[in-house]
């Protein structure tokens, strides 16, 4: 494996992530550059740079012509897609199979299979796990969501086949509004995942997000590394995720339960790699199976951090098929507890996204902190990309002193020029039933956090910006 | 500093020892700046010090949820933001759909126009009652942040 | 605890972390500076800056008056004293006592009995525990020393009584290299710890270095928190460390033997702070009690790491009567590997410190990193302090993932102006009887791993040398 | 290079686009450097790129075990470092003890003075056999680094 050739097609954090495995293991990292983003700052952690010609990301991270041309050019042995763009895209997976580039993911028959919603129902369905009422396959028609609506009761949700990361994704309570959504929804998935199909689903009530990690060899070795609870979401995004699940706490049967009910997914469709089996759990603790991501989630970090195992180093490793850095299921175990706020760009009231240029960058933190991102001062964050632009994580030895080291944190997280959603954080974190780690996906819609972040800074707050900008010529050594 | 004003102005001057003067509606404020192992800090009383941010010359302010213009010269560091009645970009984006047009009547909270921007269909709702004037933007216009695509008047 | 004013009578990578646990549970960090160090990088984390004045270490960190007037002036209610410096003195620890001014560290009588390695040799037997033949208290004098020698059977080590870190150490084969030592120790335990005292013991060729870290507060309650081994050492300082000891391995009876051993060292002396139990280890695996180190010590990051247990924050909660973040010993467990190399400004094959202003400074780390250090470009090692400028940890699921990213690390750590002893850190960790774990404190005598580092770079790595100095109008953002 | 030099020399000459061309031995060599967010890289093929860590004037090149003085100006680049011979402090520090005067005969690895310096007492040794000429320090006396203390010359 060591000295192959890897092209990373992304950007942002995860490109740095990979990066810094690849580098970790011996390979050769290699990121890209776009017309868009000429001096991106991913480039910091890859030994070689290339250009990746085009501005829009249709002409660039998702050009698999133009990604497999620069392949031949580069001499590349393996890609990795990061999350998002081409990583969950049938068509990118078999162009590399068929030319005998590594992929860095599951083979191409899981990504098939899992990539596509409504097949992996039936995978799931097939595997004895059970799933959320829902159509079978690919709707076509606002006609036939609003005939399966009528069929499974309201509410439905409209979901895009290809889509993830809430993206693509609407809840309807009645057939007027499957009317109104489904042409929005089928523009948002063609825009966003080039492929405009649909699914509808039964939507569930106050249900939580848990998600189970999968690590898997090309020797049929499959692992979970236990579960992440990712319910605190805002339009079904998730902006707050913890491992373990505080909902699940010390029910060891339903941990195990969950578990190996994940990898019981995984093994129906040959899982070779890093995944995710994404459930929903209602408050009866009974589970359903959603979805599998077959690529690397963005809040892996939390899972890495409880149970010390490097999901990205050990996903190249499966790729390339080297043995993993554990041989048993018993070698993995959850120490502590680990929770990741995603800092993004975008107004902490309204969560709108609300791009601009990032003047100020420092950070202050406690011990146990990790922060992925991609900032630096003089960075811009365009209409292009998503509004995430960094992921703060703490592990601490319990959830209590996880959320005290990251409440701290948050304070020393400074961000200057642009709205960021770090004052919701902060209420969401000195707010009660979050405290206690009773909440559901319904969390910010009815616990509201945004209507109690402060509306303006106090004047000293002002006086210390006006004092950052009139100060700017003082020099020093930065 | 009055919670509810949109618009105030802070009187600052430069004084020797890296010191910033501000006067606020009569208040004089010193703010010390020291720079140690490259990075800038501040301090209000010359004992607890902070870390400044700040690199590179800004022209607006961004609070919690609203942004500032900074405005220098005749008036210094005074700051300003649009009211509830200016629909006014947050961000650059794309008018996917326009749901009234100039002299409709709408209601506060109400959805006057769908704009994508990030990969999202965003819905921007009225901020006031009033009827709609001075609307500048047609569906399938890209327009850049800060831009006032209409007003909301009171007319009543 | 809430509020608490806490002054930090150290400086460097260690008076960074104290502040860090300060402000992680809401006491207020205040740092000092001296006339010496008039802008030094730890106060980058004191929320309050106050001056020490005075130039020398005597005049400043060891000044017991000095400190004890500021504490007055600035209303401080409890000291963290760091490693080093006073952290072990008991005039100290009595003075702020006498004043009720929080100590965070042991009661004064532990400090008297632990910090006294005559005392807490007797305190150890009386325990139940071996320790290694000696003298039973301070040795007044040269002739008393040889006549020690000549009782227990040369090699003898002489130590200052009041010393730690290797300091005030030194072996002597023989009756003559006894009187040709003695004078010039008592004058190294002078100016390092202000007290000239030596014991003398027996010197066991060899051995292993394995220590126990504890954890207790003011309840009686004592825990353990594991072992380091810290066996690779130049000149008796330490210089690599892990956690768990590769020496112990897989044994877990040895391993729960020297824990409960150290337990019950701490308990006969009432301990109830964060404290390390040092035994020495023969081949044989029966180890002895050495001394008990009654302050955090620079290597507790690697029991962090390895345990989920934030050492610093649960000391300074011990210390102010709080609950410690975990209840039983059976809430701490080993997860994985960690190992920490300590960067000296030193001459890597001579191992002679090497002061000088450091130029430049950057890092690229892959994952499961953490530096703690106080390096900043411009950053000069004056000869008044302790080479060593920072700590490189790294956190793996077992060794060998541990020490494929602190090698990776190495490569990414960048230090201009100034040499370091990275080059040696490289040779060791390719080295073959250490990557097996094979090694006991001769090892860079026998091994010698400093003859292989390479004499010179090449040429191209000049080139990038002199790129850097004529580059540097270049500008760029930094 | 010669592997065994003590002294050698890099022309150096700066081309547009951030290039340096280096000649050494009648070879040259091109370095090119570019800053992307802040942070500075070189590579030597615009393909493969580095990290370039330093800031600030340094007239000190510090290699993994020696030190070199740069010399500008009429021998641009050129790098000097002393002999085995030369008896040169490596740091700030007091001389605690001298075992020898001026003229003894010592031999290599003999320990020659002790020198105090970052709290420890550090046995300077001879680097090679001879007599001991220049003697320029005494017992108590505080010295810089760099400070060539006593030279060993061959006599025989």
């Amino acid at each position: 494996m060591k000295g192959k050739r890897v092209l990373i097609i992304n950007r942002g954090e995860i490109a740095i992530r990979v990066a810094k495995a690849l580098n970790e293991l011996g390979l050769v990292s290699i990121g890209v550059w776009t017309d868009n983003e000429t001096e991106p700052p991913h480039l910091e952690f890859c030994q070689e740079w290339v250009h990746l010609e085009g501005a829009s990301n249709r002409d660039t991270y998702l050009d698999i012509p133009k990604i497999m041309k620069l392949i031949e050019t580069h001499k590349i042995d393996g890609v990795h897609p990061g999350y998002g763009f081409l990583s969950e895209n049938r068509e990118f997976s078999q162009a590399l199979a068929d030319k005998g580039i590594t992929f860095i993911g599951p083979n191409p028959t899981a990504v098939y299979k899992m990539g596509d919603k409504a097949i992996s129902k039936q995978v799931a369905k097939e595997a004895g796990v059970p799933v959320v009422p829902g159509s079978t396959g690919e709707v076509g028609s606002v006609e036939e969501a609003v005939k399966i609506g009528n069929e499974i009761g309201y509410p439905i949700l409209l979901k895009a086949v290809a889509g993830g990361g809430g993206k693509g994704m609407r809840p309807c309570a009645n057939e007027s509004e499957v009317k109104d959504n489904f042409a929005a929804v089928q523009r948002e998935a063609l825009s966003s995942f080039g492929y405009a199909a649909l699914l509808v689903e039964k939507y569930i009530l106050n249900p939580h997000h848990i998600e189970v990690q999968i690590l898997a060899d090309k020797n049929g070795n499959i692992f979970h590394v236990f579960e992440r609870e990712c319910s605190i979401q805002r339009r079904h995004q998730k902006i707050i995720e913890e491992a373990p699940s505080p909902f699940i706490g010390t029910d060891e049967a339903l941990r195990k339960d969950i578990c190996e009910t994940a990898v019981r997914c995984a093994r129906a469709v040959g899982y070779d790699s890093a995944g995710t089996v994404e459930f929903i759990m209602g408050e009866d603790k009974k589970f359903y199976f959603l979805e599998m991501n077959t690529r690397i989630q963005v809040e892996h970090p939390i899972t890495e951090e409880v149970t010390g195992v490097d999901l990205v180093a050990n996903m190249i490793k499966a790729a390339f098929g080297e043995p993993l850095d554990f041989k048993a299921q018993e070698d993995i175990r959850i120490q502590g507890h680990a929770i990741e706020l995603r800092i993004c760009a975008e107004d902490p009231v309204t969560m709108l996204p609300a791009p601009g240029k990032i003047v100020g960058f420092e950070t202050t933190f406690p011990q146990g902190i990790r922060f992925d991102h991609c900032i630096y001062p003089g960075f811009t964050i365009t209409p292009d990309f998503d509004p995430m632009i960094g992921k703060l994580i703490a592990k601490g030895l319990n959830r209590e002193v996880a959320l005290r080291k990251v409440r701290n944190a948050l304070e020393g997280l400074l961000i200057d020029g642009i709205k960021t959603n770090i004052p919701l954080h902060k209420v969401i974190l000195d707010e009660e039933s979050f405290r206690k780690g009773h909440y559901s996906t319904a969390y910010i819609e009815k616990v509201r956090p945004q209507d109690r972040v402060p509306p303006k800074e106090d004047i000293k707050a002002f006086m210390v910006k006006v004092a950052s900008i009139e100060m700017n010529n003082l020099g020093g050594e930065a | 500093m009055n919670q509810e004003m949109d618009e105030f102005f802070l009187d600052v001057e430069l004084r020797p020892g890296k010191v910033l003067e501000f006067t606020s509606e009569g208040k004089k404020t010193q703010l010390q700046v020291k720079v140690l192992a490259g990075k800038k800090y501040y301090s209000f009383d010359g004992i607890a010090w902070k870390k400044l941010a700040a690199l590179g010359v800004n022209e607006v302010l961004v609070s919690n949820s609203e942004t500032f213009k900074v405005y220098r010269g005749y008036k210094p560091s005074g700051l300003h933001k649009g009211g509830a009645g200016a629909l006014i970009t947050q961000m650059p984006g794309k008018v996917v759909k326009l749901f009234k047009k100039e002299g409709d009547t709408v209601a506060k909270g109400e959805t006057v126009l769908i704009l994508e921007a990030m990969k999202m269909e965003n819905e921007i709702k009225a901020g006031a009652d009033g009827v709609l004037r001075n609307v500048s933007v047609k569906e399938g216009q890209a327009v850049e942040a800060g831009f006032l695509m209409m007003e909301i008047q009171d007319e009543k």
